[in-house]
C-alpha cells in the first residue's frame, strides 16, 4: 500500500495547498512536497523487484484490486514499481520539491493555486510511473495534461493562451491515437480478459494475438505499434511532431518547464519502452532502421535548431528534442547497455535539463530578459548561478563523471554493435556528432551572456541571486555529479528490468 | 612492506581536494588557498617519487578499483566499465613530470599572480588543482574510457583557465575555440573509444585480456575479437579504430589541423600555458598514443599516417612562429611544432625516442613560459618583443635560465632538447629509408630544425639583447623569488635532462648502460609483458637501414646534419637579430609573409565554416518554424474554416429547416432503399 | 421482494411523478401569487428525488432484471418495465431535480413561476413512461407526454423575442417530425400488423412483399428519433431551442428529454426491429444509424468550434454528444460480440451526460442570473469572483470533453472501446477526431474563465448575488461528474446488465 | 359496408394514405404562415389515421382503429398548444410568418 498512500498523500497536499492562502502556500507546498520524496526514498530502500514488470519478474509493491468489469474485461486498480519506473519515481519525487522552491521568486500571483496543480501533477505523474493496468495508466497519462494546461495558461508568458491550448489539443490528439492503437491490440487479444499491462504483454509473447475482423495478427500488431509510437512520439516529443515543445517551454514560467522538460517528457519515452518496445519488440525491431533514422534525425536537426536560437530557454528546450533522440536510438537496438542506457538518460536528462531550466530562471528572475543578445558577464553579477548554470552546461554537453554522459556513452555503446539494428555504426557515429554540435550552441550562448563585460539596460541593480533561487541548482548538481560517478545506483536495477525486454526481441537477419 | 601502489589515488585526489577547499574556502584562505594547491602538488609529487623509486624497484600495477557500471555487451561476455590504475615505467616517468611541473607552475603563480593584484584567486587556484587532479587521473588511467573521461575533464579545465579573465571579450572567445576544437578531435576519440570496447569487450590498456593483446592475438590468428562491422576486414577495422582515437590526440596535442585552438589559448595567464604546454593537455594526446603504442604499432597505415602529420606539423607550425611578434605566441608555434616531432617519432616506431622528448620538452618548455611570465611581469604584461631588448642586465637569472630553455628547443649540444630531438631524426631515417611516407616526415622533421633555431633565438635576442626599446624595459619590474626559484629548477633540469639517455654516445663510444631511458621503458628494472620498448619494436612494421658506414656512421651523419642545421638557423638570427637595435626583416620575405602572419589563413577557414553551419541552423529553423509548425497550425484553422461553413446551414429560417429535414430524410429513405431494394 | 409487491409497484417512479405533478397543480391553487415559487420549487425537487430514490431501489432490488424472473409487462404488455427503464427513470428524476433546484433562483422574479414546476414535471413523467413502453402506441403517446410541455417551457419567457422564437422553431420541427414518426408508425403497423414491439418484431421476421413498406416506416421512425434526440437532419431546432429556451429548460431538454429519444431508439431497435431480422429483410439502419452518427457528431463539433456564445456553443456540443451516443446503436451488429457492451456504454454516457451537461447549462443559468452576458468573452475572468463555481464549470468542460479524472472520460472510452470491439474502427475514429475538436472549444471556455483577464474592472461587478438554489445544482452536479469515475463499476455494470436483457 | 371496405385491397388504402401526407409534407414545405404550417401538419397526421384504421380492418384487430382516437386527441392538445405559441409569436413579432423570426442562427 505503499504506493497508494504516496499518490494519495500527494492528491490531499495538493488540496490543501488549493485551499491555504496565499502568502505561505509556497512554504507549504515545499514541506508537503519532501514527504513523497521521503516515501520514494522508502519504496527504494525497500526495493525487492527483480525483473521487468511486464514479463514476468517480481513487481515491487504491487497491488491488484478489480476495479470494474466491462465487455467482459476487468480493470482494475493494478500499480507497482519495478527497476524501470522507480527511478522515474525518485526523479519525479525529487525534482517537484525543487521545481516548487524555484517558484517563490517568480511565481507572484494566486500561489495557492499555483503550488495546489503543482502537487496535483506530481500525484498524476507518480500515477503514470506505477500504474500497471492499461485503464488506471491511460486515466493518469490523461489528467496530467489539466494542471499543466493551467500551469502554462495561467502564469505563462505572453503567448501563454497559444502555447497552452496547443499542447493540450496536441498532446490529446496524440493520446487517442495511441488509445485505438492500443484497443485494437487488446481485441485482437480474444481470450485476455483484463487490461493488466503484464498480462496483456506475456499473452503477446505467447502468441495471443488472433485474426480480428479479418486482420491477420502480424498486422494488427504493426497497426498498434505505428499507432502507439506515433502517439507518444508526440509526447517525448520526436521531429516532426515536436513544435509545442519550444512554444510550451518558453512560456511556460520556469518550474513548470522544469517538470516539462524534467518528467513530463520521460513519460513519452517511459510509454515508448513499456509498450512499444516491451510489449511489440519484433515489430520494433522489424522497424529498426526507419527508427533510429528519426532518432538522428532527433538528434541532428534538433541540436540545429538549437543552434538557431536567440531565447535561452528555447535553446534548452530545443536541445531537449535532441537528447530524447539518444533515448529513442538507446531503445531500438535492443541491447541491455542500449535500453538501460535509455532508461537511465531519462533520469540523467531529467535531472540536467531541470538544472539548466532552472538556471536560466535564475537568470530571468534578474534581468527579465532570456535574450542572447540582451546582456552579456553576468558572471560578474552573480557568480553562484552562472558557476553553476556553467556546470550543468558541461553536464549537458556530456562532461564525462556527470549523469548526461553515463546516459550517452551506455546509449553508445549498446548501439554501436546492436544485432538489432542494420548499420548500427553507422547510426551511433551520426547521432554523436550530436555531442559537438550541442558544445557549439552552448559554449556560444554562455560565452555572449555570461562572459565579457557586464552589459544589461536596465534601471535597476542586478545583485547575486537570492539564496533559495540558488539552492535547487546546487543540489541538483550534486545529484548530477553523483550519478555521474557511481551511475549503479541506478543502472543496476535499470538494467535488471532492461534485460528482459532486450531478450524478448527476435533478431531477423 | 606497505603498498605503495594504493596510495596512487592519492596523487589524484589530493590536488583535486586543493580544488574543493580553494573552490569552498579560498577566499578565506591566505594568497586565495595558494599554499593548499602548493602542498597538494608537493604531496603528489613526493608520491610520484615514491612511485617511481617503487617501480624502479621492478614493481609495477595493473589494478581495477572501482567498477563504473557493467552490463551486457555484444560478444560472450558483459563489457565492464570501470577505473583503475596503470602503474608502469611510462605511466611513473609521467606523473613525476606532471606533478613536478604542476608544483613550479603553483609556486610561479604566486609571483605572477598573486603578486600582481589578480582578482578570483580561489578560483584560479582551484582551476589549477582540477587540472592536475585530471591530467594525473589521465595518467595513471588503466583502459581508454577512463582515460577518455580525464581527457574530456582535461579539455574542461583548459576551458575554464584559458578563460580565466572572462571579463574582457579575448579570454572567453579563446577558451570556446579551445573546447570546441579539441571536442571535434574527441567526437572521433569517442567514437574509438565505443569502437573498442563493441570490437574486444574491453578497454583495458595492459594484462592478457587487454585490447592491444586482443589485437594482436586476433591479427596472428592465435585469437578473435568480439564483433568487427559487417564485411570489414579485421586488419582494416583495427586501423581505422586506431585513426578513430587519433582524432582525439590530433584535438588535444594541437596536431594539423586541429592546432588553431593553441595560439589563441595565449589569452590564458602565463602560468596557466606553462601547465598546458609542458605537462598536461597537449602533452595527454601524445601521451595517450605511447599508452597504446601496442595498438598502433599493429597498424602500419596509422602510424605512417602519425608520422607524416606529426613531420609536416612540425614544419608547417615552425614556420608561422618565424613571424611573430608576441613573445608567447613564438612559444605557442614552438609548442605545435615539437609535439610533431613526438609524434613523428611515435609514427616513426621511435617509442622510446617520443617518450623522451616528451620528457625533456616538458621541462625546457615550461621553462620558457615561465620565463616568458617573469619577461611579462617585467613588462607589465606588454608582450611585444619589439618593445623589449636589453632585459639581459636587468634580469640575469631569467635570462640565463630562459637561455638555457632556448638552447634546448633549438636541439644544441648538450642541451636536453639536442639528444631527445636527434634520437627522433634518427629513428625516423633509419626506419624511413624503406618507407617513401616515413622519409617525408623525416624530412620535414628535419627541414623544421634550423627554423626553429631561427625564431628561437630571433626571440632571445628580440627580448634580451641590443638596447631596450621601451620605458618599461629600460625599467622592468623585478620579479621574486618565486618566480626564480622554478626558474632555477628548470633551467637545471633543461640543461641535465638530456643525459638520461644518451644513446648516440653509447652506440659511438659502445659505453653500455647510459641509454637509461631506453632500459628504463624496456622494463629492465621490471614493468608489465606487452608494454616494453622492444615488444612494440616485435610487433612493428619498421626495419632499420642504414647509410654509408652502417649504425655508427649513420648516428654520426644524423647528428651532425641536424646539430649543423641547428647551428646554422641560430647564426642567421644572430646575424639578423643580435644587434643593438634590430628591425624587422620579414618583407624579405614577399608574399609569404603574409600567410605567415595570417597561419596559413586556417582561422579564417574554421570561421567560415562555423558561419556556413549557422546558415545551415537558420535554413533549419526556417523550415522548422515555416512547414513543420506550419503544417500544425493549418489543420487548426481548416477545422475552424470548416466549422463556419458548417455553421452557415443553421440559416435561422424555419422553413429552410423543414425543407433541409425532408431531404435529409428522403436522401436517407432512397440510400436504404437503394441498398435495400425494397423498390424492386 | 418485487414478489411481495404488486407487480404494478414497478412503476412507482412514473406514479410519483405524476403524482408530484397533479400535487404542484394543487400547491398553485392554493397560493396561486408570485411567493409560492419556494413552496412550488420544494415540492417539485422532494417529489424528483423521492421518484429517483424509488427507481434507484427498484433497479438495487433487481426488479424485472434477468435474475429476478425477466422484465415485468403490464396492461397487455404495452408497458415493460426492465433495469433500463428503471436505470433510464434514475437519469431523467435527477436531471428533474436539478432543473427544478435552480429554476427556483432563476425565476425568482418570475411573474407566475408555478406553471413552470409542473410542466417539467409533466414532461420528467412522459419521459419516465416512454422508457417503460412496450408499444408503438405507448412509445407515440408518451412521446408527445414530453413533447408538449417542452414547447410550453421552451417559450416560457412569454416577453422574451428569444424564448418565443425558440418555442415557435422547436414547435413547428416538433410537429413535423412527430407527423412524420407517426406516419412510420402507421407504416411499420401497415406492413407488421401489431403495435407491440414483440408482435412487430415477428412480422418483421416474416415479411411478405412488405419490406419496401416496413423499411419506409422504420426510417420515418429512425427521423422521430432523430429529432427526439437532436441528431442530424432533424437537429435544426436544438441550437435555436437550447439558446433562445431559458437555461433551465435548455439543460433539461438537452439532456433529459435527449436521453428520452434515446431509450426509445434503445428498445425500439433492439426489441421491435432487431438487427438480424432486419438485415435479412434488406433493411440496414445499422448503416443509417452510423451515417447519422458520423455526421452528427461531426456537424455538432465543427459548428461549436467557432461559436461566440457559450450557450449556443454547449447547444451545438449537446448536438455531437447525440452523435456519440448514436453509435451505441450504429455500433450493432448481427453477430457481434460486444453489443450489449456498446449500448451499456452509450446508456452509462448518457447517465454521466446527464450531470455534466446539465450542470454546465446550469452554470449558463447562474450566468444569465447575474447578467453577466453570454459570449466567451463575457465570461473572462469569472473565475476571480466565482471560483467555485468556475471551478464546477472547468469539470462540466473537461468531462465533456473526455477527460480523466471525470466521469465523462470513462463513458466516452467504453463507448469507443465497445464501437472497437464490434469491429467498428471508423466509428472510433470519427469519434477521436471529434474528441479532439472538442477539447478546443470546450478548453475555450476554461480559458475564458481561469486564464483570461476580465474585459474591464468594473465587468465583473454583475457577480453580486449567491443563488444558493443554483449553486447547489451546480456543485452536486460537478461532485456526481467527478465520484462517478472511481463509483463508474456500478454504473456501467447496470448499464451492460439492462443492455444484455435486450438482446 | 364493412364487406366493401374491405373488399379494397389495402394498397389503394396504402396509396391514399401517402397521397394525403405528401399534400400535407407539400403545404409544411410551401407555406410560410404558422398557421397553415400547423394545418398541413395535421394532414400529414390524418394520412397516419388513414392508415391505422383500414389496416386495422385489414387485419381485423382494433388496435389501430383505436390508436386513431388516441391521435386525433393529441393533436387537438398539440394544436392548442401550437395555436398558443402562435399567438405569444404574434404579440413579440406582430406577425405569424414563421420565416421573420430569425434572430438566432448559425
Amino acid at each position: 500500500m505503499m504506493i497508494e498512500a504516496l499518490i494519495g498523500f500527494t492528491f490531499v497536499a495538493a488540496l490543501l495547498v488549493l485551499l491555504a492562502p496565499d502568502e505561505w502556500a509556497g512554504r507549504l507546498a515545499f514541506a508537503f512536497s519532501l514527504l513523497p520524496f521521503a516515501g520514494a526514498l522508502y519504496l527504494w530502500s525497500g526495493f525487492d523487484g527483480a525483473g521487468n514488470a511486464l514479463t514476468g519478474g517480481d513487481i515491487a509493491y504491487a497491488t491488484q484490486i478489480e476495479w470494474l468489469e466491462v465487455g467482459g474485461r476487468t480493470v482494475s486498480w493494478f500499480v507497482g514499481v519495478d527497476g524501470i519506473s522507480l527511478p522515474l519515481v525518485v526523479l519525479t519525487t525529487f525534482l517537484v520539491p525543487l521545481a516548487i522552491v524555484s517558484a517563490w521568486t517568480p511565481i507572484d500571483a494566486r500561489q495557492s493555486q499555483f503550488y495546489g496543480l503543482m502537487l496535483f501533477m506530481e500525484a498524476n505523474l507518480l500515477g503514470v510511473f506505477t500504474a500497471l493496468d492499461f485503464f488506471l495508466w491511460f486515466v493518469f497519462w490523461e489528467a496530467v495534461l489539466v494542471p499543466m494546461y493551467f500551469l502554462i495558461g495561467v502564469w505563462g508568458g505572453p503567448r501563454r493562451k497559444y502555447a497552452a491550448i496547443k499542447f493540450f489539443v496536441y498532446t490529446n490528439a496524440a493520446s487517442l491515437l495511441m488509445f485505438i492503437g492500443f484497443m485494437s491490440l487488446t481485441f485482437a487479444l480474444g481470450d485476455t480478459q483484463s487490461f493488466a499491462l503484464p498480462e496483456i504483454t506475456q499473452a503477446i509473447a505467447s502468441g495471443g494475438l488472433e485474426t480480428w475482423f479479418g486482420i491477420s495478427p502480424d498486422r494488427i500488431a504493426m497497426i498498434a505499434f505505428v499507432a502507439m509510437f506515433a502517439g507518444f512520439a508526440v509526447k517525448v516529443p520526436i521531429v516532426p511532431v515536436h513544435t509545442w515543445l519550444p512554444d510550451a517551454h518558453v512560456e511556460a514560467p520556469t518550474p513548470v518547464s522544469v517538470l516539462l522538460a524534467g518528467v513530463l517528457l520521460k513519460m513519452g519515452t517511459y510509454a515508448l519502452l513499456r509498450f512499444n518496445f516491451t510489449m511489440l519488440p519484433d515489430q520494433a525491431s522489424a522497424l529498426a532502421v526507419p527508427i533510429a533514422a528519426i532518432a538522428v534525425i532527433s538528434v541532428i536537426y534538433g541540436a540545429m535548431l538549437a543552434l538557431a536560437q536567440k531565447d535561452l530557454k528555447r535553446i534548452v528546450a530545443y536541445s531537449s528534442v535532441s537528447s530524447m533522440g539518444y533515448v529513442i536510438l538507446g531503445l531500438v537496438v535492443f541491447t541491455e547497455y542500449g535500453v538501460g542506457g535509455a532508461t537511465f538518460q531519462m533520469v540523467a536528462h531529467g535531472l540536467i535539463s531541470g538544472l539548466m531550466f532552472m538556471a536560466v530562471g535564475v537568470i530571468y528572475n534578474a534581468t527579465h530578459t532570456r535574450m542572447v543578445g540582451d546582456m552579456s558577464g553576468m558572471a560578474d553579477r552573480m557568480p553562484v548561478a552562472v558557476g553553476i548554470l556553467v556546470a550543468g552546461a558541461f553536464g549537458y554537453m556530456g562532461l564525462p563523471l556527470m549523469a548526461g554522459f553515463a546516459g550517452e556513452f551506455f546509449i553508445f555503446v549498446g548501439s554501436f554493435s546492436a544485432p538489432a539494428l542494420p548499420y548500427a555504426p553507422l547510426f551511433t557515429a551520426l547521432a554523436m556528432f550530436g555531442i559537438v554540435i550541442v558544445a557549439g550552441y552552448l559554449l556560444s550562448a554562455m560565452q555572449s551572456t555570461l562572459f565579457g563585460p557586464f552589459e544589461l539596460e536596465t534601471d535597476y541593480e542586478v545583485g547575486p541571486a537570492p539564496f533559495h533561487d540558488v539552492a535547487p541548482l546546487a543540489v541538483l548538481l550534486v545529484a548530477i555529479i553523483v550519478l555521474g560517478v557511481a551511475p549503479d545506483i541506478f543502472f543496476e536495477m535499470i538494467r535488471d528490468a532492461a534485460l528482459p525486454v532486450v531478450e524478448g526481441v527476435t533478431i531477423n537477419g | 612492506m606497505i603498498d605503495v601502489f594504493s596510495y596512487v589515488p592519492a596523487i589524484v585526489l589530493l590536488p583535486f581536494f586543493s580544488f574543493l577547499v580553494a573552490l569552498g574556502v579560498g577566499k578565506h584562505l591566505p594568497k586565495g588557498g595558494a599554499f593548499g594547491g602548493i602542498a597538494a602538488t608537493a604531496g603528489s609529487f613526493l608520491l610520484s617519487l615514491w612511485v617511481l623509486a617503487t617501480v624502479a624497484g621492478g614493481e609495477a600495477a595493473n589494478r581495477t578499483l572501482y567498477t563504473w557500471a557493467d552490463a551486457g555487451g555484444i560478444g560472450p561476455t558483459d563489457i565492464e566499465l570501470s577505473f583503475g590504475i596503470l602503474i608502469d615505467p611510462l605511466s611513473a616517468l609521467m606523473l613525476v613530470i606532471v606533478t613536478l611541473v604542476a608544483l613550479l607552475v603553483h609556486v610561479f603563480s604566486l609571483g605572477y599572480m598573486n603578486d600582481e593584484g589578480e582578482t578570483g584567486l580561489p578560483r584560479y587556484y582551484a582551476g589549477l588543482g582540477l587540472f592536475s587532479a585530471s591530467m594525473l587521473g589521465f595518467v595513471v588511467a588503466d583502459n581508454l574510457l577512463m582515460a577518455f573521461m580525464f581527457f574530456e575533464l582535461v579539455g574542461l579545465c583548459s576551458y575554464l583557465l584559458i578563460g580565466f579573465h572572462f571579463r574582457e571579450p579575448g579570454p572567453p572567445s579563446a577558451a570556446k575555440k579551445a573546447f570546441l576544437v579539441t571536442r571535434f578531435g574527441d567526437y572521433f576519440f569517442l567514437i574509438g573509444v565505443v569502437a573498442v570496447l563493441a570490437t574486444f569487450g574491453t578497454a583495458q590498456f595492459a594484462g592478457e585480456g587487454s585490447f592491444p593483446a586482443l589485437a594482436e592475438a586476433a591479427l596472428n590468428g592465435s585469437g578473435s575479437v568480439a564483433w568487427t562491422p559487417g564485411g570489414v576486414e579485421l586488419q582494416t577495422w583495427l586501423t581505422v579504430v586506431g585513426l578513430l582515437v587519433l582524432g582525439g590526440v590530433v584535438g588535444k596535442s594541437a596536431q594539423f589541423p586541429l592546432h588553431t585552438w593553441l595560439p589563441d589559448a595565449m589569452e590564458g595567464p602565463t602560468p596557466v600555458s606553462a601547465l598546458i604546454h609542458a605537462a598536461t593537455m597537449v602533452a595527454a594526446g601524445v601521451y595517450l598514443v605511447a599508452r597504446m603504442y601496442g595498438f598502433y604499432a599493429l597498424s602500419p597505415t596509422a602510424l605512417a599516417i602519425i608520422a607524416f602529420i606529426g613531420g609536416f606539423t612540425a614544419l608547417f607550425a615552425a614556420t608561422m612562429g618565424l613571424v611573430k611578434d608576441e613573445l608567447k605566441q613564438v612559444l605557442a608555434y614552438s609548442t605545435i611544432s615539437q609535439y610533431g616531432y613526438m609524434m613523428l617519432a611515435l609514427g616513426a616506431g621511435g617509442y622510446v625516442a617520443a617518450v623522451f622528448h616528451l620528457t625533456t620538452h616538458a621541462f625546457f618548455k615550461a621553462l620558457l613560459f615561465l620565463g616568458a611570465g617573469a619577461v611579462i611581469i617585467a613588462m607589465h604584461h606588454n608582450e611585444d618583443m619589439w618593445d623589449m631588448g636589453g632585459l639581459k642586465s636587468k634580469m640575469p637569472v631569467t635570462y640565463y635560465t630562459f637561455l638555457a630553455g632556448s638552447l634546448a628547443l633549438a636541439g644544441i649540444f648538450p642541451f636536453a632538447g639536442f639528444w631527445s630531438k636527434d634520437e627522433i631524426l634518427y629513428e625516423a631515417l633509419v626506419h624511413g629509408l624503406n618507407d617513401p611516407l616515413l622519409l617525408g616526415g623525416y624530412l620535414m622533421g628535419l627541414l623544421a630544425v634550423p627554423v626553429t633555431a631561427f625564431y628561437t633565438f630571433r626571440m632571445v635576442f628580440l627580448t634580451f639583447h641590443g638596447e631596450p626599446r621601451s620605458a618599461t624595459a629600460r625599467d622592468p619590474e623585478p620579479v621574486r623569488w618565486n618566480v626564480k626559484g622554478p626558474l632555477t629548477v628548470l633551467g637545471v633540469l633543461a640543461v641535465v635532462t638530456g643525459f638520461i639517455n644518451m644513446v648516440p654516445v653509447q652506440k659511438v663510444l659502445g659505453v653500455e648502460g647510459i641509454d637509461l631511458l631506453h632500459l628504463w621503458l624496456d622494463n629492465h628494472w621490471g614493468g608489465i609483458d606487452g608494454l616494453s620498448s622492444h615488444h612494440y619494436a616485435d610487433i612493428g612494421p619498421y626495419s632499420s637501414g642504414y647509410l654509408v658506414g652502417g649504425e655508427v656512421g649513420t648516428v654520426l651523419v644524423g647528428a651532425a646534419v641536424s646539430l649543423g642545421l641547428a647551428l646554422g638557423g641560430l647564426l642567421v638570427a644572430w646575424r639578423l637579430y643580435n644587434v643593438p637595435s634590430p628591425t624587422e626583416h620579414t618583407a624579405k620575405l614577399g608574399g609569404i609573409k603574409d600567410v605567415l602572419y595570417n597561419n596559413y589563413y586556417l582561422d579564417e577557414l574554421q570561421v567560415w565554416l562555423a558561419y556556413r553551419t549557422e546558415d545551415v541552423a537558420g535554413g533549419a529553423n526556417t523550415f522548422d518554424q515555416g512547414i513543420i509548425d506550419g503544417v500544425v497550425n493549418g489543420v487548426s484553422s481548416v477545422s475552424l474554416f470548416g466549422g463556419s461553413r458548417v455553421r452557415r446551414l443553421q440559416s435561422g429560417v424555419v422553413s429552410q429547416y423543414a425543407t433541409l429535414l425532408t431531404l435529409g430524410l428522403v436522401a436517407l429513405l432512397l440510400a436504404l432503399g437503394v441498398s435495400g431494394g425494397w423498390f424492386l | 421482494m418485487v414478489n411481495t409487491l404488486p407487480q404494478v409497484a414497478a412503476l412507482l417512479p412514473v406514479f410519483l411523478l405524476a403524482f408530484t405533478g397533479l400535487a404542484l397543480l394543487l400547491v398553485d391553487t392554493i397560493s396561486p401569487d408570485a411567493r409560492s415559487n419556494t413552496s412550488m420549487a420544494v415540492v417539485g425537487a422532494l417529489g424528483s428525488l423521492a421518484a429517483l430514490a424509488a427507481s434507484v431501489w427498484l433497479v438495487v432490488s433487481g426488479t424485472g432484471s434477468a435474475d429476478t424472473g425477466g422484465a415485468i409487462t403490464l396492461f397487455a404488455e404495452a408497458i415493460k418495465v426492465d433495469t433500463m427503464a428503471l436505470f433510464f427513470t434514475a437519469i431523467f428524476a435527477s436531471v428533474t431535480a436539478l432543473v427544478v433546484v435552480a429554476a427556483h433562483d432563476y425565476f425568482h422574479d418570475h411573474a407566475s413561476p408555478a406553471a413552470f414546476y409542473s410542466l417539467v414535471v409533466f414532461a420528467a413523467t412522459g419521459m419516465a413512461l416512454l422508457a417503460a413502453a412496450n408499444s408503438l402506441a405507448v412509445v407515440f403517446v408518451a412521446l408527445e407526454m414530453v413533447s408538449l410541455p417542452s414547447y410550453v417551457l421552451v417559450a416560457y419567457l412569454k416577453q422574451d423575442r428569444g424564448s418565443v422564437e425558440a418555442g415557435m422553431k422547436y414547435f413547428l420541427v416538433g410537429a413535423l417530425s412527430s407527423a412524420i414518426f407517426l406516419f412510420g408508425i402507421s407504416l411499420v403497423y401497415a406492413a407488421t400488423g401489431s403495435l407491440l414491439f414483440a408482435g412487430v418484431a415477428e412480422g418483421i421476421g416474416s415479411l411478405a412483399g412488405l419490406a419496401g413498406v416496413a423499411g419506409l416506416g422504420i426510417v420515418m421512425i429512425v427521423g422521430g428519433v432523430a429529432y427526439k434526440t437532436a441528431s442530424v437532419p432533424f437537429h435544426f431546432w436544438a441550437p435555436e431551442a437550447y439558446e433562445g429556451a431559458p437555461a433551465p429548460v435548455s439543460a433539461f431538454l438537452s439532456s433529459a428529454s435527449k436521453a428520452a429519444g434515446f431509450v426509445v431508439a434503445f428498445r425500439l431497435f433492439t426489441e421491435a426491429f432487431p438487427v438480424g431480422a432486419s438485415l435479412t429483410a434488406g433493411i440496414d439502419w445499422v448503416l443509417a444509424f452510423g451515417v447519422l452518427a458520423a455526421v452528427t457528431m461531426t456537424l455538432g463539433n465543427f459548428a461549436a468550434a467557432v461559436q461566440e456564445e457559450v450557450k449556443r456553443m454547449l447547444a451545438y456540443s449537446s448536438i455531437g454528444h447525440a452523435g456519440y451516443v448514436l453509435i451505441g446503436v450504429a455500433a450493432l451488429s448481427q453477430s457481434g460480440s460486444a453489443n450489449d457492451a456498446v449500448m451499456g456504454a452509450a446508456m452509462a454516457h448518457l447517465l454521466v451526460y446527464g450531470f455534466m451537461n446539465t450542470g454546465a447549462f446550469l452554470f449558463v443559468a447562474m450566468a444569465e442570473r447575474w447578467g453577466v452576458g453570454r459570449t466567451f468573452e463575457d465570461y473572462a475572468g469569472l473565475s476571480r469572483r466565482a471560483p467555485v463555481a468556475s471551478v464546477a464549470m472547468a469539470v462540466f468542460m473537461f468531462s465533456l470533453a473526455g477527460l480523466p479524472p471525470f466521469a465523462g472520460f470513462f463513458s466516452k472510452y467504453f463507448l469507443f472501446m465497445g464501437a472497437i470491439d464490434n469491429g467498428f474502427l471508423w466509428l472510433a475514429a470519427f469519434g477521436a477526431v471529434n474528441s479532439v475538436i472538442s477539447l478546443y472549444y470546450y478548453s475555450r471556455v476554461v480559458k475564458a474563465l481561469f486564464i483570461d483577464d476580465p474585459a474591464s474592472s468594473s465587468s465583473l461587478d454583475a457577480i453580486d448575488v449567491r443563488p444558493t438554489g443554483l449553486y447547489a445544482a451546480v456543485v452536486f452536479a460537478a461532485v456526481a461528474t467527478v465520484l462517478l469515475l472511481p463509483g463508474f463499476g456500478p454504473v456501467i455494470e447496470t448499464a451492460e446488465a439492462a443492455a444484455s436483457a435486450l438482446f | 359496408m364493412t364487406a366493401v371496405a374491405a373488399s379494397i385491397p389495402p394498397q389503394w388504402y396504402l396509396l391514399l394514405a401517402t397521397a394525403v401526407f405528401c399534400i400535407g409534407l407539400f403545404g409544411v414545405l410551401t407555406r410560410n404562415d404558422a398557421l397553415y404550417f400547423l394545418m398541413s401538419v395535421e394532414l400529414m397526421m390524418n394520412a397516419a389515421n388513414i392508415n391505422f384504421v383500414a389496416f386495422a380492418l385489414y387485419y381485423g384487430d382494433l388496435t389501430g382503429q383505436v390508436f386513431a382516437l388516441f391521435v386525433i386527441a393529441l393533436a387537438a392538445a398539440e394544436v392548442a398548444i401550437g395555436i398558443g405559441i402562435i399567438l405569444v409569436l404574434y404579440r413579440n413579432f406582430g406577425v405569424t410568418d414563421v420565416t421573420v423570426p430569425t434572430e438566432m442562427r448559425w
